[in-house]
């Protein structure tokens, strides 16, 4: 076979079959005996609250992580096929990477600084 | 003739010399509150100055340029600094130069306090807005006199809508009540015109070859010779530019507002001088360079001016505001001029290019002195006043002078220039020359109505109502006013000597002319 | 498969995305359709890579890619703050510049 | 594709050779994978529990089978038996699908998992790689696919609609994006020295020295990462029972519970299989073994045999930390991975880019140093050893720096802040007590003697324990 | 596979991006270690030295093509010649002098929010203000947009025009949220702005998307020289180039892509509505040029019609809409507008004359755009209580400005009679050769229409004149209701800087015409 992905479709299959047949096989084998309490949200046994906490909003802290994220996730796109075909590259992409390595530490050391990874 | 005099380069020290008096006058805060003796001394030795050139400049060759000066100035557009002056430039620059002074001396106490102004900033302010007016007025002295010397077309575009700003703001800041739209129609009116203009500027460039000296008029003859549609387009965007300038129906209706709105001496400087720009521009710029479209379209043009002339002179009759009444006389003498620029004939032309210097005069008069009365009435409502040549004797006796230069009584200024027109037109067409005689009664008419309605009659009583557009008005203290004061009377003089020179011994100035004429004329007469 | 269906995928990804930016008043929106034409464009370069036969594609879509993150990021971090200030990240809230 | 990628795998020397497999060779593969990971999971749910107990001296699950071995087996079950519970508030859609994603994307990973060399299946002559496939991409093919597990959890989470499941999908979801960094930075710098992604490649990249040892550093950096990936102990923060009830999974029941749950094992067993491949060699043996024994140790289905005993060695460090470390706190937790495991990784990187690059684009090849038959090998030990050294003297310096401050507990916040002030905390300044800032410390408290470290795993596991056995 | 061949890099040519974007990264190092006290002196030194070296680089780099001729940088993606170097000059020194007005501090603050993540009107943010905390991000904010529009003009691929467009948006997205005052408005122009100049990247990305498939490359010259070829792909070339304009024109502000104009103008800080309306205008028009003219030549019929309708409603809806507002922002802004209409006479065109007469109109906008801008930030409210507050924006404000402070007023009116093309101001130069351009191109109609839009536009300009000089101010002596604070001197020296160099543009433009002559050619 020459297609690598078709056995990794073959193994999607599988696994969605499997994941979906849990499902449903304890959807019909499971009992069924409906009550009202079951059904609402759990908060430690108090009455719940209509909606959950900051209806469903992330805090600020978060989207900072998650920019951050990007950035470096960037810069893993790039560094590998950097790092496979580091040989073929040679000096010029050693160079290359480095000043981009510098210039992604660059805002690192600043929101570091800034206090943006301070969690509190 | 002292030839050490023309090797000075004239011009460009005339037009250097009040820009820079100006600039200090606004900008040194000590000489603010002399600015108005400073500004007058300047502008009588500009005056001077024009008198020693004049006095170089070799009349017998007056359709040659002298005096020239060429400089590149923007290589890369074919843009240079180009002056000179022939014969009517010449004319025109002294017109200018001889109404400045006047002007500053008519005006001395015109500029006012504005309300809101705290007491003991007064002084200081009103310094501050003299220095303002002095310093315009020199602004735009040395502009008038650098558009009548351009010899270049991209210089003469420059200055012809550069001197849109002082007399924008002279009307804007010192002038009447409604000055701000009016000051607003006037620079919308002509800055259209002019970027019309600039349209056919830029063409002119390609039309040409484009390089260094493009522009210089000298070079300029005969654009796009073999294309009579596109000439006809460039003579259009010119034409209608110096059309909005020297008020021809139907562009005329920023005129009177302008006129109503400025003070006397903006009004003088704005329709004696600057509107001359707009028929100075017809002819050496219109005329040699569009030959044949300027012939094509001549029929037109003198339709237009024959309407100009009529339609000026039968609303200056309705007019009740003396200003207005003015401003829409102009229209009409406008008219005779545009028609002597353009039925062709020597006769006409000379008679066009007196009329202009002749007009400049006489409307500089009766607007200074309209101003005069006016200011002392606080009102430009003919309907508010009555037999002032019993209060104002030698008020009223002036403005009837200068009433009678305009309506072209022979020996004084206005009739040689009259004739000439009405001689050239009846040469061309019979018919031009009939409906001209018809502005020439009407004139006759606004004026001697004027005269009548303003300084005949009954003095009126002091307190006696008036009534004025359907409402009862109070009349000030008619019977109380002062005649023309000492300084009043400087300012008029001149102006009456040079009404009676011209129309007593034109000689000298239609020789300085004639040459000019000849050559325009033949421009026309051979396309044709 | 022919390529030119990638090619009209891209183009009703691309479609969708405009009407989403131009019609969805959620800010939030709006923006995942920018990022949705983004990725659009990002399959027809990958596409037409394929189709010439040389890499080119990918690479720029490497760098559009890039580019994505980095105004995912401006863009999270201003509608965050609106977010904050208004409680509504919706277009037609924020409505104080008159149009 | 082919015409594309030709020229990459061309360049593949060392890659597993699919041209014998046909679909039907896959799908067993496939099938098999599955049933091992579902074995795996089993066997691992006994044995964490086995392990714990021997930590906590206790004995486990003991009844069911020989030593309790099926006992994972009817737990299973159970969770299938049991109702199946979609909450009120919950977005219907996606609360189903969440876990299917979870599960879905924990299965792939061992997709190009090389289990071993190629081999001969038995009772035929047909030889394959005990390997489903392989991707010249499969180290990215494996990112994309952890980062794509998030989604299960943090769609469960926020779909339940219910205050702890959305706390404990954020934190995951920041938790394992913050951790998959240090982690694909660690991965780097092996990819540097085996030039390909390829999973297969990199196991033969290490035929004369595992990578753990030669890019020690990495190594530790992965491990730690794949703890914060996983969600274990120290970093079990998103489903923290302590504060969020059980985090992400608190409105889940039945078999989609069962789901997040697999999901969570076979991450573990995901990431120890890729600390296998990756930097421990895969299915090589030993070498030691090989030096002992020949290469015969190296080839055919003992393959298969390191690689499970390697898998396993990692599943027993999971549990043996779970076993011993304390929770972090998540602030400390999150500064940790931001200002510890991504520079280093990014400096390590930063050397190991260096040195490759003399060696290969500079006549200078440090690797050739011939003093005393020094090889590559003995040059990356030894700056391995020297990057040792220097972690303990860094380890040292802040305690030493601590030494002056009377409470020795009281520098133990990892943030490194520098906001210490000199003005005592007082926990009711606010009108309600409040922990303590990093860099504030609490006054000693009059009941300090009677405060003790709390065994929390311990006492979980002994309810668990009585539940399951009972 | 083709073995990888290293780029040759000519590192000097690179100089004035690499000195401007290494001063940003400098900047961004700043802010994190050096301390608050000192923060701000060390920025603006900074940057204001970081922008002199770059254009004493471009000077360099001038001579130098002028000597050795043009050449192309990093294997092709940038071109280095004349027309690119011209823009970058005038770029920078629009951004210097932009700078200087983003860097002052008319009574004692900048125009910056401090705390631009906090919630506006909250308690916090007042804090911040009442610490004096400054916001010194800008600094480096603006050096990044600087780098991004220095290689807009010199970039001869689509991906790097793409890359660079961002480099500069992405900042300026920022910055147009940071206003001190008038947060909401000011968050609200950064988010239509993001939002919309995300879209319409996202359709330049597009076409080059299709300019790659129709031709395999993105570079200009390559899909130049695929255009002749007809494959039947026609309409996807067409398309992609239309995209790609599409993109440019956006920045620039065509109608029908103006939307965001007005809107982030009036809603950003002024400084920097002033710094981005004068230099995206000259990066975004210069790399339209340069795509136009390498690969337009083959299209021209195909899009002279489509630009033709652009570039007339872009002079008309400009002039019109300018005519009704009574912001000055917004007035100011539906004028860049009509101008950018102006420019893209120049644009159209298609002559290399166009070339220089657009770079010189736009050196003559940005330099007017600066320094009325950095006026704007001069004038102030006074509240009832006498504290100076916001910018006096409303135009009844601004009656009676000429009385009580003449030398601000004139300076005003000469920026304004240059916008509006009046002789002896640069702006009059600027048209006269844009117009001429046009003509040289055959393009006279738009001419006529754009001297009718011309006038039409006096009208605007003339009225705010009117309102300074011929008004009577609506306040009293003692309370004036508008104000105009002193300033630490930096808008001061911009806006005399921007006075003289309108003058000197309109009286006496020879050499800077004879140097943008030189500049009449795109590199291939």
């Amino acid at each position: 076979m020459t297609n690598p992905y078709i056995p990794l479709l073959i193994m999607g299959g599988l696994a969605l079959l499997l994941g979906v047949g849990g499902l449903a096989a304890s959807a019909v084998i499971g009992p069924k005996r409906y009550n009202k309490v079951k059904v609402d949200a759990y908060e430690c046994g108090i009455q719940p609250s209509p909606h959950s906490v900051g209806a469903g909003r992330f805090p600020i802290k978060y989207y900072i992580v998650a920019m951050t994220f990007i950035v470096f996730d960037i810069e893993v796109v790039f560094l590998y096929p950097w790092a496979v075909s580091f040989t073929e590259l040679a000096g010029f992409g050693l160079i290359a990477m480095f000043g981009f390595l510098f210039l992604i530490t660059v805002p690192f050391v600043y929101e570091w600084r800034r206090g943006g990874l301070d969690w509190d | 003739m002292p030839t050490q005099f023309a090797d000075l380069p004239w011009l460009t020290i005339l037009i250097v010399a009040p820009t820079v008096v100006a600039a200090l006058i606004w900008l040194v805060k000590p000489l603010r509150r002399a600015a108005r003796p400073i500004g007058l001394v300047t502008s009588a030795a500009v005056l001077i100055g024009v008198a020693l050139m004049a006095s170089a400049f070799e009349v017998s060759d007056a359709a040659t340029v002298q005096f020239t000066q060429t400089h590149d100035w923007i290589a890369p557009l074919g843009a240079s600094y180009a002056v000179g002056v022939d014969g009517m430039g010449l004319t025109l620059v002294a017109l200018a130069a001889l109404l400045v002074p006047v002007v500053l001396i008519a005006g001395w106490n015109e500029v006012r306090l504005p309300s809101g102004i705290a007491a003991d900033r007064a002084d200081n302010a009103l310094a501050y807005r003299q220095a303002g007016f002095v310093a315009l007025i020199l602004v735009l002295e040395s502009l008038m006199i650098a558009v009548f010397a351009a010899r270049d077309l991209f210089l003469f575009y420059v200055i012809f809508e550069a001197m849109l700003i002082p007399v924008y703001f002279l009307i804007g800041v010192y002038g009447g009540p409604n000055r701000r739209a009016a000051a607003l129609k006037f620079l919308l009116y002509s800055l259209a015109g002019g970027l019309v203009m600039l349209a056919g500027v830029i063409a002119v460039y390609f039309q040409t070859d484009g390089g260094p000296g493009t522009y210089l008029l000298a070079n300029l003859t005969d654009i796009a010779a073999d294309n009579p549609t596109l000439q006809m387009w460039l003579f259009l965007s010119f034409f209608i530019a110096f059309a909005v300038k020297a008020p021809m129906f139907p562009v005329h209706t920023w005129l009177p507002d302008a006129a109503a709105q400025a003070t006397p001496g903006t009004s003088t400087l704005l329709v004696g001088v600057l509107d001359k720009v707009g028929t100075f521009g017809m002819i050496v710029i219109c005329l040699p360079l569009f030959p044949g479209a300027a012939a094509a379209a001549a029929p037109v043009i003198i339709v237009l001016a024959i309407i100009s002339i009529v339609y000026g002179g039968l609303v200056a009759i309705g007019q009740n505001d003396l200003m207005r009444m003015i401003a829409f006389s102009s229209v009409s003498h406008f008219g005779f001029i545009v028609m002597g620029v353009f039925v062709g004939t020597q006769t006409a032309l000379v008679g066009a290019m007196l009329y202009m210097v002749a007009h400049g005069v006489t409307i500089a008069a009766l607007f200074l002195i309209s101003g005069f009365l006016t200011q002392r009435g606080a009102s430009q409502d003919m309907r508010t006043y009555s037999g002032m040549q019993r209060v104002t004797r030698v008020l009223a006796g002036t403005w009837l002078f200068a009433g009678l230069a305009s309506l072209a009584l022979p020996g004084l200024s206005g009739f040689v220039p009259e004739y000439l027109v009405l001689l050239g037109s009846f040469e061309a067409h019979w018919a031009y020359g009939v409906f001209a005689v018809i502005g020439v009664v009407l004139s006759a008419l606004y004026i001697l109505l004027a005269y009548q309605r303003v300084f005949t009659g009954p003095v009126p009583e002091a307190g006696a109502p008036v009534e004025l557009a359907g409402a009862a008005l109070d009349v000030p203290d008619r019977a109380g006013l002062k005649d023309l004061t000492g300084r009043e009377r400087w300012a008029v003089v001149p102006l009456a000597l040079v009404i009676l020179f011209l129309g007593l011994y034109p000689a000298p100035v239609l020789e300085l002319l004639s040459g000019v004429a000849d050559q325009f004329a033949a421009i026309l007469g051979s396309a044709s | 498969m022919s390529l030119v269906n990638y090619l009209v995928l891209s183009g009703i990804l691309f479609s969708i995305g405009s009407i989403a930016v131009l019609t969805r008043r959620n800010a939030i929106v709006a923006f995942m359709g920018v990022e949705l034409m983004l990725n659009a464009a990002n399959l027809t370069l990958v596409t037409f890579g394929r189709l010439h036969g040389d890499l080119h594609g990918q690479v720029i879509a490497f760098f559009v890619m890039v580019v994505a993150a980095a105004e995912v990021v401006i863009g999270l971090a201003i509608i965050v703050s609106i977010f904050r200030t208004r409680g509504s990240a919706s277009i037609d809230d924020a409505n104080l510049l008159k149009s | 594709m082919n015409t594309n990628l030709a020229p990459i795998l061309a360049r593949s020397t060392g890659a597993a050779d699919f041209s014998n497999d046909t679909i039907w060779v896959s799908v067993i593969k496939a099938v098999a994978i599955l049933v091992f990971l579902l074995l795996s999971v089993l066997f691992a749910l006994w044995f964490e529990r086995r392990i714990i107990a021997r930590f906590q001296q206790r004995l486990g699950p003991n009844v069911r089978g020989p030593f309790g071995l099926v006992q994972s087996i009817p737990d299973a079950l159970k969770l299938i038996l049991k109702e199946d519970i979609t909450v009120k508030a919950a977005d219907k859609v996606i609360y189903l699908i969440a876990p299917v994603i979870s599960v879905f994307c924990a299965f792939m990973i061992y997709a190009v998992i090389p289990f071993g060399p190629e081999v001969t299946i038995p009772f035929t002559d047909f030889v394959t790689p005990l390997q489903l496939t392989d991707l010249p991409v499969s180290i990215l093919y494996i990112l994309g696919i952890t980062g794509l597990g998030v989604y299960g959890i943090v769609l469960g989470g926020w779909s339940s609609g219910s205050t702890y499941p959305l706390l404990g999908a954020v934190r995951s979801t920041a938790q394992i994006i913050s951790y998959e960094l240090g982690m694909s930075l660690a991965l780097v710098s092996v990819l540097l020295v085996a030039g390909s992604m390829s999973t297969s490649e990199i196991v033969n990249s290490q035929e004369n020295l595992w990578w753990a040892f030669a890019l020690l550093p990495a190594f530790v950096v992965y491990l730690i990462s794949a703890f914060g990936e996983v969600n274990r102990l120290p970093f079990d923060l998103p489903e923290a029972e302590g504060e969020l009830v059980a985090g992400y999974q608190t409105e889940y029941s039945s078999m989609k519970f069962a789901w997040f749950y697999l999901a969570e094992y076979i991450n573990m067993l995901n990431v120890a299989a890729v600390a296998t491949t990756v930097f421990m060699g895969g299915w090589r043996a030993p070498w030691p073994l090989v030096t002992l024994f020949g290469e015969g140790v190296d080839q055919g289905w003992w393959g298969f045999l390191w690689f499970i005993l390697k898998i396993w060695l990692f599943m027993f460090l999971f549990v043996w930390v779970r076993a011993t470390l304390l929770r972090f706190r998540y602030d400390q937790f999150m500064a940790f991975g931001w200002k510890v495991l991504i520079p280093v990784a990014l400096v390590w990187l930063g050397l190991v880019a260096a040195f490759q690059g003399v060696r290969h684009f500079t006549s200078f090849d440090p690797t050739a140093i011939d003093v005393g038959g020094l090889s590559l090998r003995t040059v990356l030990f030894g700056i391995a050893g020297i990057l040792i050294i220097v972690t303990i003297v860094m380890y040292l310096i802040p305690d030493r720096e601590s030494k002056p401050v009377p409470d020795g507990k009281a520098a133990k916040g990892t943030t490194g802040s520098d906001a210490t002030t000199d003005e005592p905390f007082d926990a009711f300044a606010g009108g309600f007590p409040v922990p303590p800032l990093p860099g504030q410390k609490l006054p000693p408290s009059k009941r300090r003697a009677r405060v003790t470290t709390p065994a929390a795993p311990a006492e979980d596991e002994t309810t668990d324990e009585e539940k399951t056995d009972g | 596979m083709n073995q990888f061949v290293p780029p040759e890099i000519d590192w000097a040519a690179l100089s004035p991006v690499l000195i401007v974007l290494g001063i940003a990264v400098i900047g961004v190092l700043v802010e994190a270690f050096v301390p608050v006290r000192v923060r701000r002196a060390t920025q603006v030194v900074l940057a204001v030295v970081g922008v002199g070296a770059a254009l004493v680089a471009v000077a360099w780099r001038w001579v130098v093509v002028q000597a050795d001729g043009p050449t192309a940088l990093v294997a092709g993606a940038l071109r280095e010649d004349a027309p690119a170097l011209l823009a970058q000059a005038i770029l920078l020194v629009c951004a210097f002098v932009g700078l200087l007005v983003i860097a002052d501090r008319s009574s004692g603050e900048d125009a910056f929010a401090p705390a631009a993540a906090a919630i506006p009107g909250s308690a916090y943010e007042a804090e911040a203000r009442r610490a004096g905390l400054v916001q010194t991000e800008v600094f480096p904010l603006t050096m990044f947009a600087i780098g991004g529009m220095l290689v807009f003009p010199a970039a001869a691929d689509l991906l790097t025009l793409f890359i660079a467009l961002e480099v500069l948006s992405l900042p300026l997205y920022l910055l147009a949220g940071l206003a001190r005052r008038r947060r909401l408005l000011s968050q609200e122009a950064s988010l239509k702005y993001f939002l919309l100049g995300a879209f319409s990247s996202a359709f330049f990305l597009m076409g080059l998307a299709l300019l790659y498939g129709y031709s395999g490359s993105v570079r200009f010259d390559a899909v130049a020289t695929a255009v002749p070829a007809t494959s039947g792909m026609d309409g996807m070339l067409l398309a992609g180039v239309l995209l790609v304009i599409v993109g440019l024109l956006f920045k620039v502000g065509a109608v029908p892509f103006h939307s965001w104009v007005p809107d982030v103008y009036q809603g950003a800080p002024t400084p920097v509505t002033g710094f981005m309306a004068a230099c995206t205008k000259i990066a975004a028009f210069a790399a339209l040029l340069r795509f136009f003219y390498v690969v337009a030549p083959g299209l021209q019929w195909d899009l002279t019609v489509v630009l033709w309708i652009i570039a007339i409603l872009t002079m008309i809806v400009g002039t019109v809409l300018a005519v009704v507002q009574t912001d000055m922002k917004r007035m100011l802004a539906y004028s860049s507008v009509a101008h950018a209409g102006f420019v893209l006479l120049g644009v159209i065109a298609l002559v290399p004359s166009g070339i220089s007469s657009v770079l010189f109109y736009l050196l003559a906008y940005g330099l007017a755009t600066v320094g009325a801008f950095g006026l704007l930030t001069l004038v102030r409210e006074r509240d009832a209580d006498g504290n100076v507050t916001g910018e006096a924006l409303h135009l009844s404000q601004w009656a009676g400005l000429g009385r009580r402070h003449p030398v601000l007023a004139v300076c005003f009116t000469l920026f304004l009679i240059s916008f509006a093309g009046i002789p002896l101001t640069g702006g009059f130069i600027g048209k006269f050769a844009v117009f001429g351009a046009a003509i040289e191109g055959g393009a006279w109609p738009l001419v006529v229409i754009a001297v009718l839009a011309s006038a039409a536009a006096a009208f605007f300009y003339v009225r705010v004149i009117v309102l300074m000089f011929f008004t009577e101010p609506t306040g009293t002596d003692a309370d004036p209701g508008t104000t105009v604070v002193r300033t630490e001197g930096l808008t001061a020296v911009a806006v005399v800087v921007c006075a003289v160099g309108t003058v000197i543009l309109g009286v006496v433009p020879g050499p800077i015409l004879d140097l943008a002559a030189n500049a009449t050619k795109f590199m291939l």
